[in-house]
């Protein structure tokens, strides 16, 4: 497997974690040894993080903590970026149709009757792993994350960090944060050189 | 030559008409609006005609989209109610899909109820449950322990869920919010000219009288009324006078602001009446229409026995007798009656402010008198019978159950007499009381049943308490502090995010047809409540012949004469708005003469204790007989059978009765009253409260501003910038004698609770009286409204667009939940309370 | 692949583009003023246009305030276009009078007069105060200048704002945004040098004035009817609440 | 009073800045020109060279303040300021910018004449150091007095609008100026005190003197602390013109002056730290010492701490004087509307 690939696929699997809570399958897919190992190396530890839950619990926990973060009702941490970044502190704000055209000048489209707008994290983050799956795209890579998320994922991180009181989502946010900004040296390397 | 005269003089006839406009010199006029363009790159903006919702008006209204976001809500130029005009509230309305905070997915509580514990859930799942729930009442014969409460909910939305969805369901265990907002007013309407809701016609009027309406701010139908109003006060100068506890907008725009002491307009209305009768000043107009007025027992009275009854019960209230009640010098009264009833035509208008009283119900009717004496009914310049459009829509297939109810909508047996409209504010109550049964299902629907009632912490007490409701659903697009106590959420559209066709009433008496269209498409997991309708009602067995409100709206315009042949649905979703160019505006409809076919048609009877023709078979009646034994007024439904009513030799339409089983007359004297063991002609009641309150005791009053509507638009960043708090007004010389002084903190403090809130002393209101306006003090409903939101932005772009951090407090923590003894309004103006420095 | 290209698309409508449309507008406006404005009779004479509001219409209902929030997407904090309530009297002879508030378009423009860049200007077509975003530095000199507070430094663009009368939807022939909602019918907008336009009309046969005539600067924004108290009378002794409906509370 | 100052600490630090590197150059080529460098073995021509050496540094820092303050700086057009540049008009400001680059542009050169290697009077920089100093008078008294004209320039702002605020940002800013060369006197005594015992060493000195080295180290202080004291005297006048014709006007000013008359919200802060701290009590101390030797003719001698400390509050006066009238100007406007 290429680095790209490789790269592609972490945006995927960031991308299926923001966007709802893990899933009997999902978890177990993590669980299983070269990805829970893999996951291990960059300091999620799946073990360790959740060690705290009683098995029977885990994806009750899980769902009740993801949607206490990321989805509501009232106080949580919004993961759209027009809302995140104050854009007049709007849902779909001016900053949801950048992200919308910059997406549709890669050629990359939103189903129309997508649940997520264009600025949720998952699907920005999908994106990413859509531009990783295609040649001669490193310039719009970088691009995207000087434009958007690289402007908001190290707060929103660190703020999920904050707030959380599971390891598996600070485990999350810090890989997150980590991995963003290697791509950010990454890119920055590779397309000024 | 002959021809050069005939030139001359038609140019000199023609100097008489009115030709501006035409002429060549004259300024062009710039567009009134219909487009928009970005002020940053001057592209067009995409303009979708739909309607506002953020009030009851409902005005016909132009979203302008800019890159698939929508950035800005404009008048709708066609429309012939608002005339292109638009209020704050409406054009805050983009603010609502934006709102930072709002729901988008299905949410089902964990832990505790009211916990804030949440569990994001999917649509499949939550109605699977819902439909599992429902569909074992159902099946158990007990589709009345499902109960829907609606706050607004209205036109095509009312239909599909009401009329077409919940009576497939088989319950009538529905609560609506009226009695918290007008229905005292409109029980009293029926019980004198029938259906409810009058229309004051500015445009044609010569003097407005008010009591206790702020219809420059608030008002069922806003703009509409408001750019009306106004015109006849700029343009024609028409004089208007206010009575009213507080210096509202409107009374600051009224000629004469009289302030009255708080429930009282009901004695100032009587003495007026007096007035108009002692001196004669009925004569005209108001005689012509005493033919058409109940006065007495006697169905068929002469004119001369109505004019001596009216004498004999009005005698006492004289404009003395009303100074000592109401505070107002008799002179004013005089002065005012006599104004009023001389500068024909004229309008009476009255609101919350005077109906919202234990009194209420003869305070309404006592105007509705003083318009009926002079004449000003249902004329040009009057109070006018409501017209509105009339839609034709899919009924629901097959045949429905028989529908069951629980009797807990209309209040603790005796609270109200006369609940048309229910007691709404009681429902909770009821249920904690249990005696007449619990819903299994509490499911509310545009509607905020902690924060809307009075009593506050008692409705957060029961609906947090399980064993009193087992299951609880919310339906709403945002977060709220009654959202917080259900077990599932559902994310409702916005107004912008769906169809609907509309039915306000017309100022201008002439029907105005007009739709609602999504703006931009619903954003994550959003649906219209409607739609999910149509897929439980499938889930439940039941199918309800269409599969979305958007076919709901599109049959329907194909139903409705006038929309259909105007181009039906496609006309309605280009131009937005329709209304019969040929129509001319209705008046007199009481006027007209039954057609004999009508009086001979199979099962119309004539009642001869009450000179009313009606169908027996429209009625309870099982059979003639029976109708005929009963009589018109104790068959139940009667009122549904009416056809006409005849005065004197003729049959006339009459004033149409809805609700109540009373005649086609005009009704001052009150037989349904009188059978309630209540005075049948308008008579004053002072409110027991207030007769024997302390010095340091004053009367709470609530109001409305015009930018924000009771509860659902604090969200809106515009409009709360401009309103987020709620200083409570108090007088100067009230001030002084608390010792309190402007800006003070104070504590406001009824049999209820205690408020906490600031002093704003100023002499706009009336002594005795605190005004504290009800929008304010959110404890949820996201960062505009209430401060709650978790902290966003990055070091770059600082989160700091929220500047102010009162958000206020709300008065209805300390008004208890109390119905006026006829009709059942909440008793929103009487609380009593005390007020100390803190 | 034209990389480059594809990020300029993604951008938003830049404040470039509002510049060339200022600058663009000069053209159109001037074509709009001549086609729909002036009577050909006067075609040489340039436009000023003005807004007349008679505050006997105005309601104090915030319409046209939120109506230009909206049009502008104007950042909390900030207003182009405000309505203050003048509260005063004593009970039970109490008045609450309405003064919408904007720009003045002034004849004199003292915001101009200080501009270091001249980003503001008075454009000679129209009589429209306007700022160029690109060549304002924020430097605020114009927001102290301006005797109605009618300025402020927009937060996103870092540049002074304020009404411009709509610009864009005037120069297409389309009444101000504020103008198009008030409720009352209070505001008339038109060319104050056509003798026949509506508003020299209604201001040639009414009393009207305008706010703070002393500051010399010769206002373009007319009232009938104005309440031109002060809460400096409250010195007297005699109640006057000014509520400007503003972050910040006081009129200065 | 809730209002946000447009114009927060930065702007006010400018005028102050600029006022004190303004008024530095302008003594410093004062006594240049006046002395022609030499008197009391040089130390004018010391005293001229520690202004030339201070006026560009706060004038820099100041304005690079300024640039902090601008909305576009905020919002992260960093180089939009440069259009200043491409402008000239009437509005103070941009005459301010030429005026202010211009006056960086001479202040650096100037201060580079004094600081090449072995700077004496008359050496081989003196030519330009001289019309350095002919071009530094009067574009001083420009810079130090356009910061008073840039406030005055609006009606709107009633307590700005008199030309007499001019005068006085004119007086503080040669008085702090004069404040500034004290202090960097008196912070390198010894240096300076080493350098009359090598000039008394050598013997060139052109005037013999019967003073020993310290009491000429104070005889240099005097024409400091005299000319000083008349400037304080100067600003106080013109701050008393500027208060009697606020109060005896009718109107807008009066009304705006107000808040720094007695129950003021300013008026702490305007008579404590600007007229007795800043003005009062260091012309009281100055005229103390200069008396004794203007009157009685005895020997001009300060103690260190007072030597010290008058610079000091004369400096914060200057400040505080800055900080009021920016402050006041905007918590007061127009009256009526």
């Amino acid at each position: 497997m290429d680095a790209t690939e490789a790269r592609g696929n972490l945006y995927r699997l960031l991308a299926r974690c923001y966007r709802e809570a893990p899933d009997a399958t999902f978890l177990q897919q993590l669980e299983t040894p070269p990805l829970s190992k893999a996951l291990a190396l960059v300091g999620m530890d799946l073990q360790e993080t959740l060690s705290g839950l009683p098995r029977e619990h885990r994806l009750e926990t899980l769902a009740v903590e993801h949607t206490r973060l990321f989805a509501g009702p009232g106080k949580h941490i919004s993961p759209h970026e027009s809302v995140y970044l104050s854009d007049g502190s709007e849902l779909i704000g001016s900053t949801t149709h950048q992200v919308r055209r910059f997406m549709e000048s890669a050629d990359l489209f939103l189903p129309v009757n997508s649940v997520y707008l264009p600025d949720h994290l998952s699907v920005e983050l999908d994106f990413m792993a859509d531009l990783c799956a295609r040649e001669g795209t490193k310039t719009l890579q970088s691009e995207f994350l000087k434009q958007h998320l690289g402007r908001w994922i190290p707060a929103f991180c660190e703020q999920v960090c904050e707030e959380t009181e599971l390891p598996f989502y600070r485990a999350l946010a810090e890989l997150t944060r980590n991995f963003i900004a290697s791509e950010q040296e990454l890119l920055a390397n590779q397309t000024t050189g | 030559m002959t021809q050069r005269r005939d030139f001359l003089k038609l140019g000199a006839a023609a100097a008489g008409a009115s030709l501006t406009g035409g002429a060549l010199v004259s300024a062009a006029e710039l567009k009134k609006g219909g487009e928009d363009f970005s002020p940053l790159s001057g592209a067009e903006r995409t303009a979708v005609p739909t309607t506002c919702w953020q009030c009851v008006s409902r005005c016909p209204v132009i979203g302008y989209v800019e890159n698939g976001r929508l950035a800005k809500i404009g008048g709708q130029p066609a429309s012939i109610r608002t005339e292109g005009l638009l209020c704050a509230k409406a054009q805050g309305g983009v603010n609502q899909i934006h709102d930072p905070d709002r729901l988008l997915y299905p949410f089902k509580r964990v832990g505790e109820r009211g916990s804030g514990q949440w569990k994001r859930i999917s649509w499949d799942e939550a109605l699977t449950e819902l439909a599992g729930r429902l569909g074992k009442l159902r099946e158990a014969g007990h589709p009345e322990k499902f109960m829907f409460h609606y706050g607004r909910m209205k036109a095509s939305s009312s239909k599909l869920i009401k009329s077409v969805f919940l009576a497939g369901y088989g319950t009538k265990t529905i609560g609506n919010h009226t009695s918290i907002c007008e229905g005292g007013k409109w029980t009293a309407q029926e019980l004198t000219w029938g259906s409810h809701y009058d229309n004051w016609d500015f445009d044609h009027t010569r003097y407005v009288l008010n009591f206790g309406s702020n219809c420059l701010e608030a008002h069922t139908n806003h703009t509409s009324v408001a750019h009306r109003l106004v015109r006849a006060l700029a343009d024609r100068r028409v004089k208007m006078v206010t009575f009213d506890v507080r210096l509202s907008n409107t009374a600051a725009k009224s000629d004469q602001w009289v302030p009255v002491r708080s429930g009282t307009d009901g004695a100032v209305a009587l003495a007026m009446c007096q007035v108009v009768v002692e001196q004669g000043l009925y004569r005209g107009k108001g005689e012509e229409f005493l033919k058409f007025c109940k006065f007495t027992a006697a169905p068929q009275a002469s004119q001369k026995e109505k004019l001596d009854a009216l004498k004999t019960h009005l005698a006492s209230y004289t404009p003395e007798w009303a100074e000592k009640i109401s505070g107002v010098p008799a002179e004013t009264i005089r002065s005012i009656a006599i104004e009023f009833a001389s500068s024909y035509p004229a309008v009476v208008i009255s609101y919350r402010g005077a109906v919202a009283h234990y009194n209420g119900n003869d305070t309404e009717r006592a105007i509705q008198m003083l318009a009926a004496l002079t004449g000003n009914i249902d004329n040009p310049g009057g109070r006018c019978k409501a017209v509105g459009p009339k839609w034709k829509y899919p009924k629901f297939p097959g045949k429905k159950p028989k529908a069951k109810k629980l009797k807990i909508v209309d209040g603790f047996p005796g609270q109200a007499k006369l609940p048309t409209h229910h007691l709404s504010h009681q429902v909770l109550k009821m249920i904690k009381d249990g005696r007449n049964g619990r819903p299994d299902i509490y499911m509310w629907y545009c509607y905020q049943p902690v924060y809307s009632n009075g009593d506050v912490a008692e409705n957060i007490e029961i609906l947090k308490d399980e064993k009193l409701i087992p299951y609880s659903v919310c339906i709403t697009p945002f977060y709220d502090e009654s959202a917080a106590l259900a077990d599932l959420i559902l994310p409702d559209a916005t107004y912008l995010e769906r169809w609907d066709w509309e039915d306000m009433v017309s100022p201008n008496q002439v029907a105005e047809y007009y739709i609602r269209q999504p703006v931009t498409p619903p954003p994550g997991e959003v649906r219209d409540f409607a739609d999910v309708c149509c897929d439980l009602a499938k889930r439940l067995g039941f199918p309800l012949g269409v599969d979305s409100k958007e076919e709901f709206v599109r049959k329907s315009c194909e139903l409705t004469h006038g929309v259909k042949e105007a181009g039906g649905f496609a006309y309605m979703k280009s131009h937005g708005v329709w209304h019969d160019p040929a129509a001319k505006p209705k008046y007199y409809s009481y006027r007209k003469v039954v057609k004999p076919e009508a009086l001979s048609a199979d099962g119309v009877v004539s009642d001869a204790a009450t000179g009313v023709y009606w169908n027996w078979k429209k009625t309870k009646a099982k059979s003639a007989d029976e109708a005929r034994s009963k009589g018109y007024t104790h068959t139940k439904n009667a009122y549904k059978g009416y056809v006409g009513q005849q005065i004197g030799d003729t049959v006339y339409s009459g004033f149409k009765p809805d609700k109540v089983n009373k005649s086609g007359y005009f009704e001052l004297y009150s037989t349904i009253m009188e059978e309630k063991g209540l005075p049948a002609l308008p008579t004053y009641v002072p409110i027991p409260e207030h007769q024997a309150m302390k010095d340091n005791e004053l009367v709470l009053t609530t109001y409305k501003v015009a930018v924000q509507v009771h509860s659902r638009t604090q969200n809106c960043k515009w409009l709360s910038e401009i309103y987020h708090q709620n200083p409570a007004w108090l007088n100067p010389e009230s001030a002084r004698s608390l010792g309190v002084s402007d800006g003070d903190p104070i504590r406001v403090t009824s049999e209820r609770g205690v408020l906490e809130t600031r002093a704003q002393v100023t002499p706009a209101v009336a002594p005795g009286v605190i005004a504290i306006s009800f929008h304010c003090g959110h404890w949820e409903y996201g960062r505009y409204a209430s401060g709650k939101h978790a902290a966003t932005g990055s070091a770059e772009v600082p989160d700091e667009v929220k500047w102010w951090t009162d958000n206020g407090a709300h008065p209805n923590w300390i008004i208890p939940n109390r119905a006026d003894p006829i009709n059942g309004q909440q008793r929103w103006m009487d609380t009593v309370v005390q007020v100390s420095k803190r | 692949m034209d990389e480059e290209g594809l990020m300029d698309k993604s951008k938003a409508p830049s404040q470039n583009s509002r510049r060339a449309f200022l600058k663009g507008l000069g053209a159109s406006a001037t074509l709009a003023a001549a086609a729909a404005v002036r009577p050909a009779s006067a075609a040489t004479r340039p436009v000023q246009y003005g807004m007349l509001i008679d505050t006997r219409r105005c309601i104090g209902c915030h319409a046209c305030s939120v109506a230009c929030k909206a049009e502008f997407d104007v950042p909390l904090g900030n207003t182009r276009s405000w309505v203050e309530y003048v509260e005063k009297g004593e009970y039970p002879n109490v008045s609450r009078n309405f003064l919408p508030r904007l720009c003045n378009h002034c004849r004199h423009p003292n915001c101009v007069d200080v501009c270091p860049t001249g980003a503001t200007y008075k454009r000679e077509e129209d009589g429209i105060v306007v700022v160029d975003p690109d060549r304002c530095i924020g430097c605020k000199y114009c927001v102290q200048a301006c005797p109605y507070d009618a300025r402020f430094i927009n937060p996103v663009t870092g540049a002074a704002d304020k009404c411009d009368f709509c610009l864009h939807r005037v120069s297409r022939g389309i009444a101000p945004a504020c103008v198009e909602t008030c409720i009352g019918r209070a505001r008339i907008f038109g060319d104050l040098n056509d003798p026949n336009s509506e508003i020299s009309k209604k201001i040639a046969t009414n009393p009207v004035s305008v706010l703070r005539p002393g500051m010399g600067t010769e206002p373009n924004v007319y009232y009938i009817a104005a309440d031109h108290s002060d809460e400096h009378e409250r010195r007297r002794g005699s109640y006057v609440r000014v509520t400007t409906h503003r972050k910040e509370k006081e009129r200065r | 009073m809730i209002m946000e100052l447009n114009w927060g600490l930065p702007v006010i630090a400018y005028l102050f800045l600029a006022g004190v590197g303004a008024g530095a150059l302008t003594v410093s080529a004062s006594i240049l020109l006046r002395g022609g460098g030499g008197n009391f073995g040089g130390s004018h021509f010391d005293m001229a060279r520690y202004g030339a050496l201070i006026a560009p540094l706060p004038v820099m820092l100041g304005s690079g303040l300024l640039i902090l303050e601008l909305g576009s700086f905020h919002a992260g057009h960093w180089f939009r300021f440069l259009n200043l540049y491409t402008v000239i008009n009437l509005s103070p400001m941009s005459v301010g910018t030429w005026l202010l680059s211009a006056f960086i542009g001479l202040s650096l050169v100037y201060a580079y004449t004094f600081m090449v290697p072995d700077v004496a009077p008359g050496d081989r920089w003196d030519v330009l150091r001289r019309a350095c100093a002919w071009v530094g008078v009067p574009m001083g008294i420009s810079v130090a007095m356009y910061t008073g004209v840039l406030l005055g320039a609006m009606p709107s702002r009633p307590f700005w609008n008199s030309p007499v605020l001019a005068m006085i940002f004119l007086f503080s800013a040669l008085s702090t100026g004069v404040a500034a060369i004290m202090l960097a006197r008196t912070l390198f005594r010894k240096f300076q005190i080493r350098k009359l015992e090598a000039t008394a060493a050598s013997g060139s000195s052109r005037r013999t003197s019967d003073l020993d080295v310290e009491g000429q180290y104070h005889q240099s202080g005097y024409i400091l602390a005299a000319s000083d004291t008349l400037l304080i005297g100067l600003e106080l006048t013109a701050i008393f013109l500027f208060l009697i014709f606020a109060y005896l006007t009718v109107g807008d000013v009066r009304y705006a002056v107000s808040v720094i008359l007695f129950g003021g919200s300013l008026a702490g802060a305007f008579w404590f730290w600007v007229i007795f701290l800043g003005l009062m009590l260091p012309a009281l101390i100055e005229l103390y010492y200069v008396v004794q030797r203007l009157l009685l003719h005895q020997n001009f001698s300060v103690p260190l701490g007072v030597e010290f400390a008058v610079p000091v509050i004369v400096l914060i006066g200057g400040f505080m004087l800055r900080y009021v009238v920016v402050v006041a100007g905007q918590i007061t406007g127009p009256v009526g509307i």
